[in-house]
């Protein structure tokens, strides 16, 4: 068994070892000779475009109106994916209520409670228990602000959410949730469910021309339609379609998710039955 | 050469993660490997898209170059994409292993074993 | 364009941390060394040209997972037998 | 009209689960409609593929998101931007496969699992599972095949540990998600080595450029270890038996079909991906031939061999299961040794697509059989609170409808005439026999071990004196479950006694969907 264990552990290594040096010297990707070496059909010249990481570089901009091409690849080109991921984090969500069911559904638990079983001070430092409060404005604004601006600066949906959702973690700290808490857990799941119907649902508007087509890209300027030059430009948040939405809906259903997660985990953590868990 | 160092760091994460993985056994221990195995996985699709003297993939903050040169933006997508799961997959494993815990009193796979066999 | 030195440093603290949270008996520490390892990599996904991807890596590998983590192990045990 | 069908059979489900926590609070009733309907309306919309797909054989494109659908590959450019989707013979054939298993076990867990609160999460998972399943065999793009094996393994993961108030589930749960994840984590490598040479990330423009480099065979290696794996083949089959026999029986049958579909990966992977025969000398196709033979003979060995021994009823069809994966393992091992060797085809012609056509045909059969007796295991379950062989007597006195479907299900699983196993498993044996007789040989002695361990099954459980004080339930079964039951016994008997027609219709548009590309 160990030896098994040793054997493939050296055979993985020597694996890598030899891959990492046969592939291409980091920082030229795809440029050396032989990678791009035709066997089926002729590769035409069409604009210098060879690859499809080219491709979004140069047309990203004129099809998405989006000047992040890491957006526009993340929520038009592979729109797809993200729609598996956010499933996947819903998933996840859900694994955890199950899971933890019995558990989530026991009587209330004071806040003084939570304190006993863990031995922690009674009275906490004003430090924990008031700068969260300071701090959770900012973050949830920085937050905004990154799923707002994902089209034009590095940021969007997944990045805003789980800064906000940093937030949460922050108030979990300074135990603000402790009462109610089964209440938020009921609200966060909402909004949650509500991001990802927002999502799927932009997807099914287009379905006309095909699934999670951005059909407000190229069309009215006034709503979100506004084209752009191809090249380095400040760009107009008034841009890009449907790529600001879907990155709403991510942010929502990322920023809830997670939140609901860590709830859920903590809310876990004021069960009683656990006292004997906590070594002395 | 000296970019060469991250393939080598690519390769010890992995490394790490996997030995981590097949020699301990503490299942809190394991979803850190795992973490681990999967930041090196990510390290790696980040260094295929890297190119040099070239900017970010954003037309925002790009510098007016007469020829335009951006590192790959797919990579990128993909493990932002991965990063999401990844995270995902280790709370469902923790809530896992915080059930195993309150039913055997113990995180130790051999432990673990031998109450299988019992029951 | 990386200065070799910054990026050998970071490769080398990468690769330390990666060894230590895989190396020490209390999981906190564990846990504590994972989230610096994300934190470098933070640094390096940025100076790779993925602003992107930093971004996400700082908030959810340096903040969210270590919170799930310190919560688990609350509920567990904090150090490994 | 079916343009949109490949993409509404991933997103309706999607919508459903998504609103399904609103839709629950309204009541049971509201939700178990709504999720039977989005279930059926799958159902229907890919047999409304069939003609189409099956008889015409026409491979169907879906480019999501795109302003021109028609196209596939952009004007003007020689490789796709976003991701496609594909139907081909082989994909449809597992869907529907996946599709009538999700019926089936829906149908049996209406009653199956006891109302709780905790149904809700189950109906959802369930349907996601469904999800992740038909996108896992539908797409085309590399990347989207990672998430949608993401999907289908955590919501299999969350649906083995259901049973929370027992001690194993969790343990089995986190068995399972920590295998899984090594799994897609390895097959996320692959998928960079290939990303790094190709710079795309679609299946068909990767096997068009393929020029089987070393890194090529390396992100081979990785993806078949990861897939088979995931699917329980022989060296890394130790997570089968616990998963198999912690979960709910329904979703035991689940499990049966999602590794069915972690399989369909491992042949696309060989045949799409790296089946390029322009390139026939440049990799020993027949050295990768051999490898998945090898590892299927040592599945079937390793499976039945332990299941023997096992005196968990459950646990011993887990084993069972292992075992039934080296016949399709076998089967393809064979089709891929010959389809590349250097002969103008004649091999592959004579016996290697005859032995594609077994062990495609034995996906089906097996599955479906193996799904039934998982379920019967469940019946099992519920009447004696236990999955211990010494501890069960006489259900055949009480349950007359189980006794049969549990008869047809053992007998058709070890491959006696006039069930559906009995077609694939001699379709097997004649070509592997003109392949190498000794493998025949094998597989035929593994049958054999299969029926005698299902006698002792029958023989302990079924058998024997009627004790009602044994017995944990005793009211008789409900019409859900016995409907599920005896749909699985009545595909088998249809397909057992019409082989020729589910081979012309199913199978042989399979193997043409597998081998050509475009």
């Amino acid at each position: 068994m160990k030896l098994g264990s040793l054997l493939s552990l050296v055979l993985i290594l020597g694996f890598l070892f030899v891959a990492v040096l046969r592939l291409h010297p980091v920082g030229q990707p795809l440029g050396h000779p032989g990678v791009m070496k035709d066997r089926g059909s002729a590769v035409t010249d069409t604009a210098n475009i060879f690859t499809m990481d080219d491709y979004y570089i140069r047309n990203g901009q004129a099809e998405t109106g989006s000047n992040n091409i890491v957006a526009s690849v993340v929520f038009d080109y592979r729109g797809f994916d993200t729609l598996g991921e956010a499933t996947v984090l819903f998933l996840v969500v859900s694994s955890i209520s199950m899971l933890m069911y019995t558990i989530l559904k026991q009587k209330k638990i004071k806040k003084d409670h939570f304190f006993k079983i863990y031995n922690f001070p009674t009275d906490i430092s004003r430090i924990i228990s008031f700068g969260p409060y300071l701090l959770y404005p900012i973050i949830i604004i920085f937050g905004a602000y990154l799923v707002a601006h994902g089209h034009l600066s590095p940021g969007g949906g997944f990045q805003g959410g789980a800064v906000m959702a940093s937030g949460t973690a922050l108030l979990l700290i300074s135990s603000l949730f402790t009462i109610h808490i089964q209440r938020v857990r009921r609200v966060f799941s909402f909004f949650e469910s509500l991001g990802l119907a927002i999502y799927i649902g932009l997807g099914f508007a287009g379905i006309g021309t095909s699934f999670l087509h951005n059909f407000l890209a190229q069309g009215n300027p006034l709503f979100l339609g506004r084209a752009i030059p191809f090249g380095p430009n400040p760009g107009y948040l008034n841009s890009a379609g449907l790529l600001p939405l879907l990155s709403l809906a991510i942010g929502i259903e990322v920023f809830f998710g997670i939140s609901v997660i860590l709830v859920t985990m903590y809310h876990v953590a004021m069960d009683g039955d656990i006292k004997d868990a906590q070594e002395s | 050469m000296t970019n060469f160092f991250l393939y080598i760091t690519v390769v010890l994460l992995l490394f790490f993660g996997v030995a981590t993985l097949l020699f301990k056994r503490n299942l809190i221990k394991i979803v850190i490997a795992l973490n681990i195995l999967e930041s090196g996985v990510n390290l790696f699709f980040i260094t295929l898209a890297f190119k040099n003297d070239a900017t970010a993939p954003i037309f925002t903050l790009a510098p007016d170059l007469a020829e335009l040169k951006m590192v790959l933006p797919t990579p990128q997508a993909l493990i932002l994409t991965n990063i999401v799961i990844g995270f995902a997959t280790s709370a469902l494993m923790l809530a896992f292993a915080v059930l195993v815990y309150r039913n055997n009193k113990t995180l130790d796979i051999r432990k673990l074993k031998g109450i299988e066999i019992h029951d | 364009m990386i200065t070799p030195v910054i990026f050998i440093i970071l490769c080398l603290a990468i690769i330390i941390t990666a060894v230590l949270s895989l190396y020490f008996k209390d999981l906190v520490a564990c846990v504590v060394s994972y989230s610096v390892l994300s934190l470098v990599l933070t640094v390096v996904y940025f100076y790779l040209d993925a602003p992107d991807v930093a971004i996400a890596e700082a908030a959810i590998g340096a903040a969210l997972t270590i919170c799930i983590f310190i919560i688990a192990i609350i509920l567990t045990r904090r150090h490994e037998e | 009209m079916t343009d949109n069908f490949p993409v509404l059979i991933i997103a309706l489900p999607l919508l459903v689960a998504f609103i399904l926590p609103i839709v629950s609070r309204a009541g049971v009733k509201p939700r178990n409609i709504l999720v039977f309907l989005v279930i059926l309306a799958v159902n229907i919309m890919l047999l409304s593929l069939v003609p189409e797909v099956m008889i015409r054989g026409k491979i169907l494109y879906s480019v999501i998101g795109s302003a021109d659908p028609a196209r596939v590959v952009p004007e003007g450019l020689t490789f796709p931007v976003r991701i496609v989707l594909r139907v081909d013979g082989f994909s449809l054939f597992m869907a529907l496969l996946s599709g009538f298993f999700s019926l089936v076990c829906f149908i049996f867990s209406l009653r199956f699992i006891p109302e709780h609160g905790r149904k809700n999460y189950y109906v959802l998972l369930f349907l996601l599972m469904m999800t992740g399943m038909l996108g896992l065999e539908f797409t085309n793009d590399l990347f989207n095949f990672f998430v949608f094996l993401e999907i289908l393994s955590i919501s299999g993961a969350a649906l083995v540990s259901y049973r929370t108030d027992r001690s194993h589930p969790p343990y089995a749960g986190y068995k399972y998600l920590l295998v899984s994840t090594i799994a897609t984590s390895f097959f996320l490598l692959g998928v960079a080595l290939c990303y790094a040479q190709y710079g795309s990330l679609n299946m068909e423009y990767i096997h068009r450029f393929m020029n089987h480099t070393l890194l090529d065979r390396m992100a081979l290696v990785f993806m078949l270890a990861a897939l088979a794996m995931k699917a329980g083949a022989a060296p890394m089959h130790m997570w089968v038996p616990d998963t198999y026999s912690e979960a709910p029986a329904p979703v035991t049958a689940m499990l049966v079909i999602s590794s069915q579909a972690s399989l369909y990966g491992l042949f696309r992977i060989c045949f799409t991906l790296f089946g390029n025969p322009i390139s026939r000398d440049t990799i020993n196709y027949h050295t990768l031939g051999w490898i998945i033979i090898i590892m299927g003979v040592l599945s079937m060995f390793v499976g039945v061999t332990m299941a023997l021994v096992q005196h968990d009823v459950k646990r011993l069809m887990a084993f069972h299961s292992v075992s039934q994966t080296g016949y399709l393992l076998m089967g393809i091992g064979v089709g891929v040794a010959v389809y590349t060797l250097n002969d103008g085809g004649a091999a592959y012609n004579s016996y290697g697509r005859v032995a594609m056509a077994g062990g495609i045909f034995h996906i089906m059969n097996y599955s479906i059989s193996k799904g039934l007796l998982f379920l019967t295991a469940g019946v099992m379950f519920r009447r004696f609170g236990t999955c211990d062989l010494d501890r069960m007597t006489g259900m055949a006195h009480r349950d007359t409808v189980t006794t049969a479907v549990f008869i047809i299900g053992a007998l058709a699983i070890s491959g006696i005439p006039p069930f559906n196993a009995f077609s694939s498993k001699l379709l097997l044996y004649e070509s592997v026999y003109r392949f190498s007789p000794v493998l025949s040989i094998i597989a035929m002695f593994v049958s054999v071990l299969t029926l005698a361990s299902f006698t002792k099954v029958f023989y302990s459980a079924f058998l024997g004196p009627c004790r009602s004080d044994i017995l944990v339930d005793e009211e008789p079964l409900p019409a859900g479950m016995i409907a599920g039951m005896t749909i699985m016994a009545a595909a088998i008997i249809v397909t057992g006694f019409l082989p020729s027609h589910t081979l012309n219709l199913l199978v042989d548009p399979a193997i043409s969907g597998l081998v050509t590309i475009f």
